[in-house]
């Protein structure tokens, strides 16, 4: 056992799968130079041709992945900055993702996108600090947010296995964290929930970066004799309700914690699936970003964001508050 | 030959008739936009394909899919909704493919298929295989932004690939004289590519215009580009007719008929020839009819199949 | 009072609103021509420099929109299909709406987007049925759904004048829809909903068209005694929270009846909002979209769109269950 | 006036050295992305620019900015986060702007400044103005389709609009060469507006080309097109020095240095001019950091500020 850095993850899940499938390949900007180091060294093993440098031309070369998915390939488009998935919108939900029901199921379109350092990351301002992965999950496409290595490598890997589109969300502020890993990482299915550590009392579902500020708030209230279970989806879609439910069937108590935009955000989903669907002793509560662009000054974009403090607060909330009638 | 390029113009036009009728009846859903006076166009640039080639089509999309060799039938019953249309009834005439034949699709939104022709175009290549990809679009298209990244995309890959772009002299009704600064030919020069402009009603000088830059893309020279110029004879889309748009006149669609490419190629055959072709395709036509009419409508209970390839059905939108 | 047509009302306050305001102007595909209705007849009386055919360039005009209004314009931008929307999501979720925080309030963006026919129409199948209002709602970009023709000309009144982006989604099926209208109709404000039945048992939120169908099934449930309140937020963003907590107080129970996918939809926000913040006697259920592109053929769209029978058996269950603990 | 050129390139060069050693020293938050090597353009596009044109540029800004008549003492507070900066603290180095000059804005998105600056042009003559408007973009936006369908949209209108292309021969470490099928005044050609290529190291040169473009534009014969070539002497952003990625060589780098656009300029002055100007640089930039670091920090019980220019607050991430 090694401890292995996210990034190297998703690189070393990426050359795996290189090697073990000829039809996977590598788009976007700057991958021969691997600015993000996801194809860090990759031109060097498989050549031009399967790690492709693309012209500042996120729609084209997004509707170009799908295209040679079409024909047997299994492209994995790289975009620089979460923000370019709103210029590839497009092609990605409305053609990519709806391309099999289109067609009555004549084809399947494997196709992973991957964003590696999504979210706010101190000082990129509001054209760079976006996580949208509620977006993709309202348009219906498969989407991950892996929040340690194991689960980088293990999603990735399934994300360019699987015969449909996947987004991919690397949150910026876990890229250089580090997992104890096997010689041999496995791949980790989409729709499965991952249980950090286990609790009775409250259910906190905490989403990327957010899952180890979560484990870190429930140590701290461990002190306090209060248990909590950190449950992390890890996919967003397919989402794994029925691991979700028997964690909130044991603790009765619900709190999301989430890196997106309050309104419509993936919180909501879980507090109104819950609100639904589970037994509750308590209403359930989430601690997101505020629904704003990221403002530029660090002390601003910090006040913006989900954190321990708040989560705290919001567990030790649920704890003291019953359904009221 | 001949024949075989005259059959299949005449297929789509009488596709077409019908379609609209049927429309106009209610028994096909939404509204369809017919390829009536620009079959040259599909007919002549597909004769130069194989059958390995892809194309990506359009909104206009069954000129496109009947001359790259769909079955008129399943065509049909697709579009009358029936799950033995090409698409099980999920696509209807936006959406109508049939990726076994190489056609990715008609798609809902311009210029949606140049990049998607383009990926398709560098699998061949990497595949060993000298097939192209052809993407057929509008004079609206020409001004997407996709359409000019996947140009220069084709142009520094140097993908096989056909862009074939049909001016009929309209996006709507917005005039593509006032739409577009400079030429149309000259934007795709602009890529360095060979970039010429036929005459679209002459179903024979499009295929010839296709065979060069065909060779040209199977040779391993790189893109290519065609304008077709040509004209619909009929409405936007069937819902024109009740809408009194008034972006062109009469005359100006009288002018056009006159150069309908039906009557251009059958004044270059027997008119037995013709009549015989022009039975044939009643034929096909009756019997593609009576095959979508009889065939069953899709089960409510598949709704939500097909979404996706792996993987769970999508939620439905009320809980369990 | 006569009745006014929906998409009339439309046409009347963009006519009436580029009459009081020379900054006023409206561009798109066809607008002269007037595919849509939203600019009948104003070619002939505001002149082609009002009234602007643009070409197929929809992630350009909507800059476009953007830079002449920080010039000082009031720019109306017609998107023919709700998908376009996808593709100018770009600037104007990034662009547009972001541009007032960049500048520290340098700027405002008094852009108008407006979609006349969102949301599925019987057969236009899968990339011409969307109806993504809650993806603007993720992005935090003002969103009005109006419902009926007096909301259409009141909401689209206060959008041209309010003085960020708005997207203006008129859901397909109510174009033809007519209601009571005074002579001279009025603004209504973004941000205040609208009670468009009373009742005591249950508080049916119902967005765009469902209005219409909630308020037929609140008809029929009458018959059985059931006392349903139809409730309209009218805008998305903001939202009318206090209106909502009146009435749940009143009935102590929630259906939200909401057309776009169920992940991360409106009704999903609305769901957890009211679980967290407001007093339910009742678990509250939702009736949404499927979260699945729309097939073609219409037995199947249908399948898939929230209907009249989901709905009224909602309510039912609502008023069954109880909170469990 | 050289004088004037000068100083404002010098007042550039000088900036971006002095951030960068603010970013390395961590006084500066995020990544910067640096001007040096290009002041020419800037200083030379908006020296034939009046008060009331318009221009949106890049997220390598700062330049383009300073040159338009920006503070710097301001620009400088922007970036050190506080609330005396053009952008309150809001916008940093990627989204700076001064709305009240004229200056739509730095953008963290390639080429998106080029249809805002299209509204803007319009805006322009629609309020009966001979102003107009500049839109600052690299190599690599020309690539992306929303310039095309801008460039397309400025030819029908014929706006008043300058679009100014910084070649710099890289878009991070894509060569352009390797990106660009054709050549960049081709595309802009192939839209029938006069497009030229000048030496981007010459200021003087840049604002004869950029004359000659303002005049066509006010005098209402529409857009231009404007190549500069020029080079980045540093990385592609303050993060570059540690990431190894070797898309260039050293050499390349001398030889560009050589022809550094401040020495092109100081050589046609005298050494006393350049060295009175030196030192009015040094006690403008010395001022201007003691006023950025003076100035306050934003309020944390602010950070939802500014979002809606009407309207409530947006809400906060837990409930009330
Ligand atoms: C990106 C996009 N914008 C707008 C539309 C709406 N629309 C459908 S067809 C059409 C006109 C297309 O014109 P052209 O490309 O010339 O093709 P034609 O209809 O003339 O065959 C428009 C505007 C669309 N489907 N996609
Ligand atoms: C649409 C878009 N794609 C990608 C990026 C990431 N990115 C930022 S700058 C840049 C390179 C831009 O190159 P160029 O236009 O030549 O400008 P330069 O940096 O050389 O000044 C890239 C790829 C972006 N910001 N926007
Ligand atoms: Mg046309
Ligand atoms: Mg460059």
């Amino acid at each position: 056992m090694a401890r292995m850095r996210y990034q190297a993850a998703l690189a070393r899940a990426l050359r795996d799968e290189m090697t073990a499938d000829p039809s996977v390949f590598i788009l976007g900007e700057d991958v021969r130079a691997s600015l993000r180091g996801v194809s860090r060294g990759l031109v060097a093993d498989f050549g031009r041709q399967r790690v492709i440098d693309t012209p500042i031309s996120e729609q084209a070369f997004t509707g170009f992945a799908m295209g040679a998915a079409l024909a047997g390939h299994r492209p994995v488009v790289e975009f620089q900055i979460p923000s370019l998935l709103f210029t590839a919108f497009e092609p990605i939900v409305n053609q990519a993702q709806k391309f099999r029901l289109m067609t009555g199921g004549q084809a399947k379109v494997p196709v992973t996108y991957i964003v590696p350092g999504s979210g706010a990351r101190r000082g990129l301002a509001a054209q760079h600090s976006d996580h949208p992965y509620a977006l993709f999950a309202q348009a219906g496409v498969k989407t991950v947010v892996p929040a340690t290595a194991l689960d980088a490598y293990g999603l990735f890997l399934s994300a360019i296995r699987d015969d449909d589109p996947v987004v991919l969300f690397a949150p910026a502020a876990v890229l250089g964290t580090r997992e104890e890993a096997p010689e041999q990482p496995e791949a980790v299915p989409l729709g499965d929930g991952r249980v950090h550590r286990a609790g009775d009392d409250v259910t906190v579902v905490a989403i990327g970066h957010l899952v180890h500020d979560a484990l870190a708030v429930a140590q701290e209230l461990a002190e306090d004799g209060i248990s909590v279970e950190v449950w992390d989806p890890r996919s967003i879609l397919p989402f794994d309700w029925e691991g979700l439910r028997a964690s909130v069937e044991k603790t009765g108590r619900l709190v999301v914690f989430d890196d997106t935009n309050r309104t419509c955000g993936l919180a909501g989903e879980v507090l109104a699936t819950a609100a639904e669907e589970f037994p509750l002793a308590a209403p359930p509560r989430r601690v997101t970003r505020a629904d704003a662009p990221i403002p530029f000054a660090v002390e601003l974009e910090e006040a913006l964001l989900p954190s321990r403090a708040q989560l705290a607060a919001a567990v030790r909330g649920v704890l003291d508050r019953e359904v009221v009638r | 030959m001949r024949s075989d390029l005259y059959r299949t113009m005449r297929t789509i036009r009488r596709f077409e008739e019908q379609v609209v009728e049927l429309v106009n009846a209610n028994e096909i859903a939404g509204v369809t936009h017919e390829y009536i006076g620009q079959e040259a166009v599909a007919t002549g640039v597909c004769a130069a394909l194989r059958p390995d080639d892809v194309i990506t089509s359009t909104h206009r999309g069954h000129g496109h899919v009947i001359a790259k060799g769909a079955e008129v039938r399943r065509m049909l019953a697709e579009l009358l909704g029936r799950t033995t249309g090409l698409n099980r009834a999920r696509g209807g005439s936006m959406h109508i493919a049939d990726v076994s034949l190489g056609i990715y699709g008609a798609n809902g939104i311009v210029a949606a298929g140049a990049p998607i022709a383009a990926g398709a175009a560098w699998a061949g290549r990497e595949a060993g295989s000298d097939r192209v990809a052809v993407v057929f679009f509008g004079d609206g298209a020409v001004n997407q932004g996709v359409l000019h990244e996947t140009m220069n995309m084709a142009g520094i890959w140097k993908l096989p690939l056909l862009f074939v772009c049909e001016n009929n002299g309209y996006a709507v009704s917005f005039a593509a004289s006032e739409a577009t600064s400079g030429s149309i030919v000259g934007r795709a020069a602009a890529y360095d590519m060979p970039a010429v402009h036929v005459d679209g009603m002459d179903v024979e000088a499009v295929q010839a215009a296709a065979e060069t830059a065909v060779a040209h893309a199977r040779a391993g020279d790189g893109p290519s580009f065609i304008e077709c110029e040509t004209y619909r004879f009929v409405g936007h889309h069937t819902a024109e007719r009740t809408m009194k748009l008034g972006y062109r006149t009469d005359e100006e669609i009288e002018r056009w008929r006159e150069r309908d490419p039906l009557r251009v190629l059958a004044e270059r055959m027997t008119p037995d020839e013709v009549a015989a072709l022009d039975g044939e395709v009643e034929r096909l036509l009756a019997e593609a009819l009576a095959f979508a009419r009889e065939s069953p409508r899709p089960a409510v209970a598949d709704a939500r199949e097909y979404v996706y390839a792996s993987g769970p059905l999508p939620r439905e939108g009320v809980s369990a």
